[in-house]
C-alpha cells in the first residue's frame, strides 16, 4: 500500500490503531455515566430530528411554489403548552438523574482506601498511605474503593479520569475528595483539566489499574521506608505538638487519639466532624475551630509546613488510636533535644 | 396580561410629574430623620444586642436609604417605570447576594 | 400614546430626535435610573465579598473595625447627608428657576463633598502610619501585640490577625470605590456650577441637574450602608 | 431547491440610490467620528467587529494549526496559551457581545419602534469610542507580548502566577464592559420611551423584544464582571487579598462573580440572534410568526433566569453540592425558553409560503446548530454527566455550536437580510448561498469531531495531546479550513456589492418592520414624518393592502 502516499499511511495506520470514539469503561462509576449520556444523546437525536424534520418538511410542502398564498395563524396555547411541559419533563428526568449521579461520584463508600494527591504547577503528586510517592503515576488496585482525597499547592488544577469518569477541582487551601473503584486492569490517562499556566498540556500522567496481587507486590516494591503516618509522627515531634496534645488531663490542646470521625464540641457551642479538611484547617487557622474547653492559644502553622508535610500529619492523627507513644515521644525529646532536626522534611524551608 | 394594561403600567405615566414640586419643608423633615438615623446607629452600635446588632444597624441603614430614594430622588412621586426600575436593581442586587450564599452557607453541611 | 404633535414647537432645549421635552424628559430620567442600576450592581459585588468574609473572620473584623475612626466616620456620615439635602434643594431651587439660590445650593454641595473627600484622606493616610494597608503597607504587629495606645483591645491570635487583611482590602475597595465615585462627582459639579451661574438650569430645562442630584443621592446612600458596615461592628466589645 | 423568490427590486435600468440618505448627507472623516446617527454608529461598529473578528479568527487558525498534531511543534506552550487567551477574550468581549446589538441592533432598533435615533445619541457614540479604546487595550496586551490567563482569568494563577499583561487586558475587558452597558441602556430607553404612536409593546417586533432581554442583562450583569476585574487587577498590581487564598481570601469567589455576568453574558450573545431568526423566519414564509407572545415572553424569560444559574460553570470545583442542585435545577428551566423558540420557529413554517433567500438558509442553519448547541448544553447542565463532560472539548464544541453555530450564523443572515437596507443594494444572490453552505458544513466538520473527542477527555486548552484523539482533530482543523472561507466569503462579496449590487429598493423582501417601509439607505432622520402604526407586527394582509394602495395612487 506504500505506493498511495507514505504520510498518507501512516496516518490510516494510526488513525486504525488509535480509532477510538468512546472511552474505556474501567470504573464502577463509568456505566452509569454512559447510561445517563446515551440516555441525553438519546432525547437530543429526537429534539433534533424533530427540529430538522418539521423544518425539511414544511420546506417541500409550503415552498413557494406549492403553496403561494400564506395563511395565517396567531399561535395555538395547546400547542405552546405541548412544548414547554414535554421538554420541561424530560429535563426534570435528566435533572434527577444526573443529581443522582453526582452524588453517587462525589459520595464516597466508608470503607474506601485513602491516597493523599497533591497538584502543583505542572506535577500531580500522589502519596499512598504506606509512603509510596508517585509523580504523575497513580497505583491502584482493581475492585477496590479508592478515595483520592487532593489539594493544589499553587492555583486551581483539576484531576481527571476520563475512563473512570471521574473529576474533580484541585483547589489551593481545601482538600477536595473524588472517588472510584476501578474495575479493568490497565493502564489510563491522567489529565488536569484545569488551565494551570504554561505547562497544562504536560500536567499528565497515567493511573494503572492492577490485580489486587499485583498491586500488593507493587506497594511492597516501592516503599519509600517510611508510611506518611511515621513522617507525620517525626514532624509532629520536632513541630512540638505533643507538648499540648499529649492527652495528659492537665494538657493545654484536646487528646488527639482517636479523634478522626468523631463530632467535637466548638467553643461557639456548634458541633463539627472531625474529618481530613477539619484537621488541616485546625492546623493552619487554629482559632478559626477553638474546641470548647480550651484556651485559643495553638499558635498557627500557616506557612511553616507544606501541604506534603500536612498531608503526614492527617495521617498521623487520623491513625493515632492511643496517645502511649505521643508521651513517649515527649519524655524522649526532652532528653535528647537535637532529635527532631532530621525529621524535618515537611517542614517549608525558610 | 392583557396588552392594552402592560402598556398603561409601563409607559403612560411620565417618569416624571413635573408638576410635583416638593416642598422645602418635607426635605427638611427627611434631612432631620437621616441625621437622627445616624445618631441611633452609633449610639444602637455601643448597646449589645447580641446578634441583632449587624440587623438593627442594616435596618436603620435601610430605612434612610428608603427614605434617600423616596423623597430626595423623589421616587414616591414617580411613574411606575422608575419604581419597577428601583425594585429591579435591588431584586438582582439580592439575586446575587443569596445565590452565593447557597453555596457558602451549605458548604458546612454534611461531609463531602 | 404620546398626543403631543401639537406641542411639536421647538423649544430651546429639545434635540431633534424626541418629539416633545416630556418625551426628553422621560427618557434622559429613565436613561439615568438605568445607569444607577448598573451602579448598585457594581457596588453588589463588593458587598457580596464583604457578607460572606463577615462571617468567616467576624474576629478579624471586629478589631479591623475598631481601627477605624468613629468620629470621623459619623462626623463624614453627617456632611454626607448634609450635601445630599443641599443637593436636594438645589433641584429645588432649579425647578423654582432661581438661579443664584441654585447656585449657592451647589456650592454648599461642593464644599461638603470636599470636606468628605477631605476626611477620608486623612483617614487613609492614618491607615497608611498605621501600616494597614493590604499589599503596600501592612503589618499584623498592631493586632497580635497591641501597643500601649490600643491596650483596650485583646489581642488576636496570628491565624485571625492575618485576616485583618481581608477586612482593609475590603475596606479600601469599598470606601476607595466610592471615593472616586465622589471625586467625579465633585468634578462634574465644578462644571455645573459654571453652567449654573450661566443661567443654564433655570430656565425649565433642569434635566441635568435633577440626574446630577440622583447620582450624589446613590453615592450618598451607597455611604449609608458602608458606614454601619465598616465602622459599627460591635463597638460595644 | 426551490427557484422562487420574493425579491422585489426596482428596475435596475432606471433605478438608482436615493439622492439624499445617511450615507451622503454629510462628508468625511470627520462627519462620521463625530455623529450621532446611530445608523452611522453601527457602521463604525460594523467595521470595528469585523475588524477584530478577523483578529480572533486568524487565532482560531492558529490554533487548529498547532492542535493538527499531537505535539506542541508549531509554537511553543505558553505561546499557544496566549493564542487560545486572545482568541477567547476578542471573540467574547469584542465581538460576540457587541455583535447583532451593536451594529444590527443600533441600525435597526429606533427605524424598527418608529423613532429618529436612540435615545442617547451621545452616549451612543461615547460607547462606540469606549469600545474603541477597549479594542487598543486588548490589542496592546497582544503586541506587547499577549496574555495567558485564559479568557477566564482564574485566580489565583491570574493575580500571583503569571507574568504577562494581565492589567491590561482586563482594563480592556473593563473598558468594553462599560461599551455594553451604554449600549443597552440607550436600547432599554429607547424601547420604553421612544415607540411612535400606536407602536404598543405587543406591536414591536420580536428582534425588539430580544435585544431588550439582552438590554436588561447587560445593565444589570457586567457592572458584576467590572468590579470583579477591578478587585483582580488591584490584586495583581498592590497584593490586596480578596480572593488570594494565603491571605484568607476564596478563589472561589471570584468565580461566583465572574459567572454572574459570564453567564448571563451567554445569554447577552444569543438572544438579539433569536431575534435576527424571528425576523427572517417570518420574512421568508410570509406568515406572522407563530406564538408572537410566547415568543416574546421566553426572550424575557432567559433574561430572567439568565441570573440563577451561574453557578452550572462551577459544579466540580468545590461548590456545595446542595447549592449545585438548585443551580442545575433552575438550568434545566432556563432550557425550556429556547425549547419554546425553536417549536415557535419551526411552526411559523407551517402554511408559510416559504423561499430560500440566503438569511433563511443562514436561519436553518441557526435552528439546527443551536438545537444541537442547546441540548448538549442540558448534558452540561446535569450534575452527574457534566463531571465527566465539563473542561474538556466536549464544552468546546457546545459553546461553540451555540456561539458560532447559533449566534454567527445570525449574525450572518442579519447582515445579509439588512444589508440593502443598510446599503441600498443587494448582495449577490449565488454567491451567498454557496458561502452559506460552505459555512455550515466547515462548521460541522470543525466542531462535531469535537464533541466525540470531548467524550473520550481531551482537556481543553492542551497545546499538545495524547495520539489517539488526532483523527478528530485532523477532521476538525480540516472543517476549520472551510469554516474560514465560508466567512471570507462574504466579506469580499459584501465589500464588492457596495459598489456593484444590484439597486434594492425600500423593500424587497416584502417584510413589513417600519425599517422596510423607509427608503434605503434611510434618510439621518428615518422617517420624513412620524410614523403612526395601526397594525400588528409581521402582518403581511396589512402589507399587501398598502402595496395594493400605492400601485392605486400611482397608476
Amino acid at each position: 500500500m506504500h505506493f498511495i502516499s507514505p504520510v498518507l499511511w501512516q496516518f490510516l495506520v494510526n488513525w486504525l490503531t488509535h480509532f477510538a470514539l468512546f472511552p474505556p469503561e474501567a470504573s464502577g462509576i463509568a456505566p452509569y455515566t454512559d447510561a445517563l449520556y446515551f440516555f441525553l444523546v438519546l432525547i437530543s437525536l429526537v429534539g433534533l430530528a424533530i427540529v430538522a424534520l418539521l423544518i425539511g418538511l414544511f420546506s417541500v410542502l409550503y415552498r413557494k411554489e406549492r403553496n403561494p398564498e400564506a395563511t395565517q395563524i396567531e399561535g395555538s396555547t395547546l400547542l405552546e403548552a405541548t412544548w414547554t411541559i414535554i421538554p420541561l419533563a424530560l429535563f426534570m428526568v435528566t435533572f434527577v438523574w444526573g443529581a443522582l449521579l453526582y452524588f453517587r461520584i462525589y459520595n464516597p463508600p466508608t470503607n474506601a482506601m485513602n491516597i493523599y494527591v497533591v497538584g502543583k504547577q505542572w506535577m500531580w503528586k500522589a502519596e499512598h498511605p504506606g509512603g509510596q510517592h508517585e509523580i504523575n503515576a497513580l497505583h491502584v488496585p482493581i475492585n477496590r474503593p479508592v478515595q483520592l482525597t487532593m489539594i493544589s499547592q499553587d492555583v486551581f488544577h483539576s484531576f481527571s479520569i476520563p475512563a473512570f469518569r471521574v473529576k474533580r477541582e484541585v483547589i489551593p487551601g481545601r482538600y477536595t475528595t473524588v472517588w472510584f473503584t476501578a474495575t479493568q486492569t490497565g493502564t489510563y490517562h491522567i489529565f488536569c483539566t484545569q488551565y494551570c499556566g504554561t505547562l497544562h498540556s504536560q500536567m499528565i500522567g497515567e493511573v494503572v489499574a492492577m490485580s489486587p496481587d499485583e498491586y500488593e507486590r507493587w506497594t511492597a516494591g516501592s516503599t519509600s521506608g517510611a508510611s506518611l503516618a511515621q513522617n507525620g509522627e517525626r514532624l509532629f515531634a520536632s513541630l512540638g505538638c505533643g507538648s499540648c496534645h499529649s492527652g495528659t488531663a492537665d494538657s493545654h490542646g484536646p487528646s488527639l487519639a482517636q479523634v478522626y470521625g468523631n463530632k467535637l464540641q466548638m467553643a461557639n457551642g456548634s458541633f463539627v466532624t472531625v474529618d481530613d479538611a477539619f484537621l488541616r484547617d485546625t492546623i493552619l487557622n487554629p482559632t478559626m475551630h477553638q474546641v470548647a474547653g480550651y484556651a485559643p492559644i495553638m499558635p498557627t502553622y500557616q506557612g511553616q509546613i507544606s501541604e506534603e508535610g500536612l498531608i503526614d500529619l492527617v495521617e498521623y492523627i487520623k491513625n493515632l488510636n492511643s496517645n502511649y507513644r505521643v508521651q513517649q515521644t515527649l519524655n524522649t525529646s526532652q532528653v535528647q533535644t537535637t532529635a527532631p532536626a532530621a525529621a524535618g522534611t515537611g517542614v517549608v524551608k525558610q | 396580561m392583557s396588552e392594552h394594561k402592560v402598556n398603561e403600567v409601563l409607559d403612560t405615566e411620565p417618569t416624571h410629574h413635573s408638576e410635583h414640586i416638593v416642598s422645602p419643608k418635607v426635605y427638611g423633615v427627611i434631612f432631620a430623620a437621616l441625621l437622627v438615623g445616624t445618631a441611633i446607629t452609633v449610639a444602637a452600635s455601643y448597646a449589645n444586642f447580641g446578634i441583632f446588632n449587624p440587623i438593627v444597624a442594616l435596618g436603620i441603614a435601610c430605612t434612610k436609604a428608603v427614605l434617600v430614594i423616596l423623597f430626595f430622588m423623589h421616587v414616591k412621586y414617580s411613574s411606575r417605570l422608575t419604581k419597577l426600575t428601583v425594585a429591579a436593581g435591588f431584586f438582582t442586587f439580592i439575586v446575587l447576594i443569596t445565590m452565593s450564599m447557597t453555596d457558602y452557607i451549605s458548604r458546612a453541611w454534611g461531609l463531602w | 400614546m404620546h398626543d403631543a404633535h401639537a406641542e411639536h414647537a421647538h423649544a430651546p432645549h429639545l434635540r431633534h430626535h424626541f418629539e416633545t421635552v416630556e418625551q426628553q424628559r422621560e427618557a434622559s430620567s429613565f436613561g439615568m435610573w438605568l445607569f444607577l442600576l448598573t451602579e448598585i450592581m457594581f457596588f453588589g459585588g463588593l458587598f457580596t465579598a464583604y457578607l460572606i468574609y463577615r462571617n468567616w473572620y467576624y474576629p478579624a473584623f471586629v478589631v479591623g473595625s475598631h481601627q477605624l475612626s468613629i468620629f470621623l466616620g459619623t462626623f463624614n456620615t453627617a456632611v454626607l447627608i448634609c450635601s445630599s439635602f443641599t443637593m436636594a434643594m438645589g433641584v429645588h431651587a432649579s425647578e423654582l428657576r432661581k438661579r443664584k439660590e441654585l447656585v449657592g445650593w451647589l456650592v454648599a454641595t461642593l464644599v461638603l463633598g470636599s470636606v468628605f473627600l477631605g476626611v477620608k484622606a486623612i483617614e487613609y493616610h492614618e491607615k497608611w502610619e498605621k501600616h494597614h494597608v493590604p499589599g503596600l503597607n501592612f503589618s499584623v504587629q498592631e493586632f497580635t501585640h497591641p501597643s500601649d495606645k490600643y491596650k483596650e483591645e485583646p489581642p488576636l491570635p496570628m491565624d485571625m490577625a492575618q485576616k485583618t487583611q481581608v477586612y482593609f482590602s475590603l475596606y479600601f475597595a469599598m470606601t476607595g470605590m466610592h471615593a472616586l465615585h465622589m471625586i467625579i462627582g465633585v468634578s462634574i459639579l465644578l462644571v455645573l456650577i459654571a453652567k449654573a451661574w450661566a443661567g443654564h438650569y433655570t430656565t425649565g430645562h433642569m434635566t441635568t441637574i435633577e440626574n446630577f442630584g440622583l447620582y450624589w443621592h446613590f453615592v450618598d446612600i451607597v455611604w449609608i450602608f458602608l458606614f454601619p458596615l465598616l465602622y459599627l461592628i460591635s463597638r460595644h466589645q | 431547491m426551490s427557484t422562487a423568490t420574493i425579491v422585489k427590486l426596482p428596475p435596475q435600468e432606471t433605478a438608482s440610490l436615493p439622492k439624499r440618505s445617511y450615507l451622503n448627507n454629510e462628508y468625511g472623516l470627520k462627519s462620521w467620528l463625530l455623529t450621532g446617527d446611530h445608523k452611522r454608529i453601527a457602521i463604525l461598529y460594523l467595521i470595528s467587529i469585523t475588524f477584530f473578528f478577523f483578529i480572533g479568527g486568524a487565532m482560531a487558525g492558529l490554533i487548529r494549526l498547532e492542535l493538527l498534531t499531537p505535539q506542541s511543534d508549531l509554537m511553543a506552550m505558553d505561546t499557544y496559551n496566549k493564542v487560545f487567551t486572545m482568541h477567547g477574550i476578542i471573540m467574547v468581549f469584542l465581538f460576540l457581545v457587541p455583535s447583532v446589538p451593536a451594529t444590527i441592533g443600533n441600525f435597526l432598533i429606533p427605524i424598527m419602534v418608529g423613532a429618529k435615533d436612540l435615545a442617547f445619541p451621545k452616549i451612543n457614540l461615547l460607547s462606540w469610542y469606549l469600545y474603541i479604546f477597549a479594542g487598543c487595550f486588548t490589542l496592546a496586551a497582544l503586541i506587547l507580548g499577549g496574555v495567558d490567563t485564559g479568557w477566564t482569568f482564574t485566580t489565583p494563577l491570574s493575580t500571583h502566577y503569571l507574568n504577562t499583561h494581565v492589567i491590561t487586558a482586563g482594563l480592556g475587558i473593563f473598558i468594553a464592559g462599560f461599551s455594553s452597558i451604554f449600549t443597552g441602556l440607550n436600547f432599554i430607553v429607547t424601547i420604553h420611551r421612544m415607540r411612535a404612536p400606536g407602536m404598543t409593546w405587543f406591536r414591536l417586533p420580536l428582534f425588539c423584544w430580544s435585544n431588550y432581554a439582552a438590554s436588561i442583562l447587560m445593565v444589570l450583569g457586567t457592572p458584576v464582571l467590572a468590579i470583579t476585574l477591578v478587585l483582580v487587577v488591584l490584586e495583581r498590581a498592590i497584593g490586596i487579598g480578596v480572593f488570594d487564598p494565603a491571605k484568607g481570601g476564596d478563589p472561589l469567589l471570584f468565580q461566583h462573580l465572574f459567572w454572574f455576568y459570564s453567564h448571563p453574558a451567554v445569554y447577552i450573545m444569543i438572544l438579539p440572534g433569536m431575534g435576527v431568526i424571528s425576523e427572517v423566519i417570518s420574512t421568508f414564509s410570509r406568515k406572522r410568526v407563530f406564538g408572537y407572545t410566547a415568543v416574546a415572553f421566553s426572550s424575557v424569560a432567559i433574561a430572567v433566569f439568565g441570573f440563577f444559574v451561574w453557578a452550572h460553570h462551577m459544579f466540580i470545583m468545590g461548590v456545595s453540592n446542595y447549592s449545585a442542585l438548585v443551580f442545575s435545577l433552575l438550568t434545566m428551566l432556563v432550557a425550556v425558553p429556547s425549547a419554546i423558540k425553536i417549536f415557535n420557529w419551526a411552526a411559523t413554517l407551517y402554511k408559510g409560503s416559504i423561499t430560500f433567500e440566503t438569511p433563511m438558509l443562514y436561519a436553518f442553519g441557526f435552528m439546527g446548530l443551536f438545537t444541537i448547541g442547546g441540548l448538549t448544553g442540558v448534558f452540561l447542565g446535569s450534575l452527574g454527566m457534566d463531571i465527566h463532560l465539563t473542561e474538556t472539548y466536549f464544552i468546546v464544541a457546545h459553546f461553540h455550536f451555540v456561539m458560532v453555530g447559533g449566534m454567527l450564523m445570525a449574525f450572518l443572515s442579519g447582515i445579509h437580510f439588512w444589508w440593502p437596507k443598510m446599503t441600498g443594494r443587494m448582495y449577490p444572490e449565488g454567491l451567498s448561498k454557496l458561502a452559506a453552505l460552505t459555512t455550515f458544513i466547515g462548521f460541522n466538520l470543525t466542531f462535531f469531531p469535537q464533541f466525540i473527542v470531548g467524550y473520550l477527555g481531551m482537556p481543553r486548552r492542551y497545546a499538545s495531546y495524547p495520539p489517539e484523539f488526532q483523527v478528530m482533530n485532523v477532521l476538525s482543523t480540516a472543517g476549520a479550513t472551510v469554516l474560514g472561507v465560508g466567512y471570507l466569503l462574504p466579506m469580499l462579496y459584501l465589500t464588492w456589492s457596495l459598489k456593484y449590487g444590484k439597486i434594492a429598493g425600500s423593500n424587497p423582501w416584502q417584510a413589513t418592520g417600519l425599517e422596510w417601509q423607509i427608503q434605503s439607505p434611510p434618510l439621518t432622520e428615518n422617517f420624513v414624518e412620524t410614523p403612526i402604526v395601526d397594525h400588528e407586527a409581521y402582518d403581511y394582509e396589512w402589507l399587501a393592502h398598502q402595496t395594493e394602495h400605492e400601485v392605486q395612487t400611482v397608476g
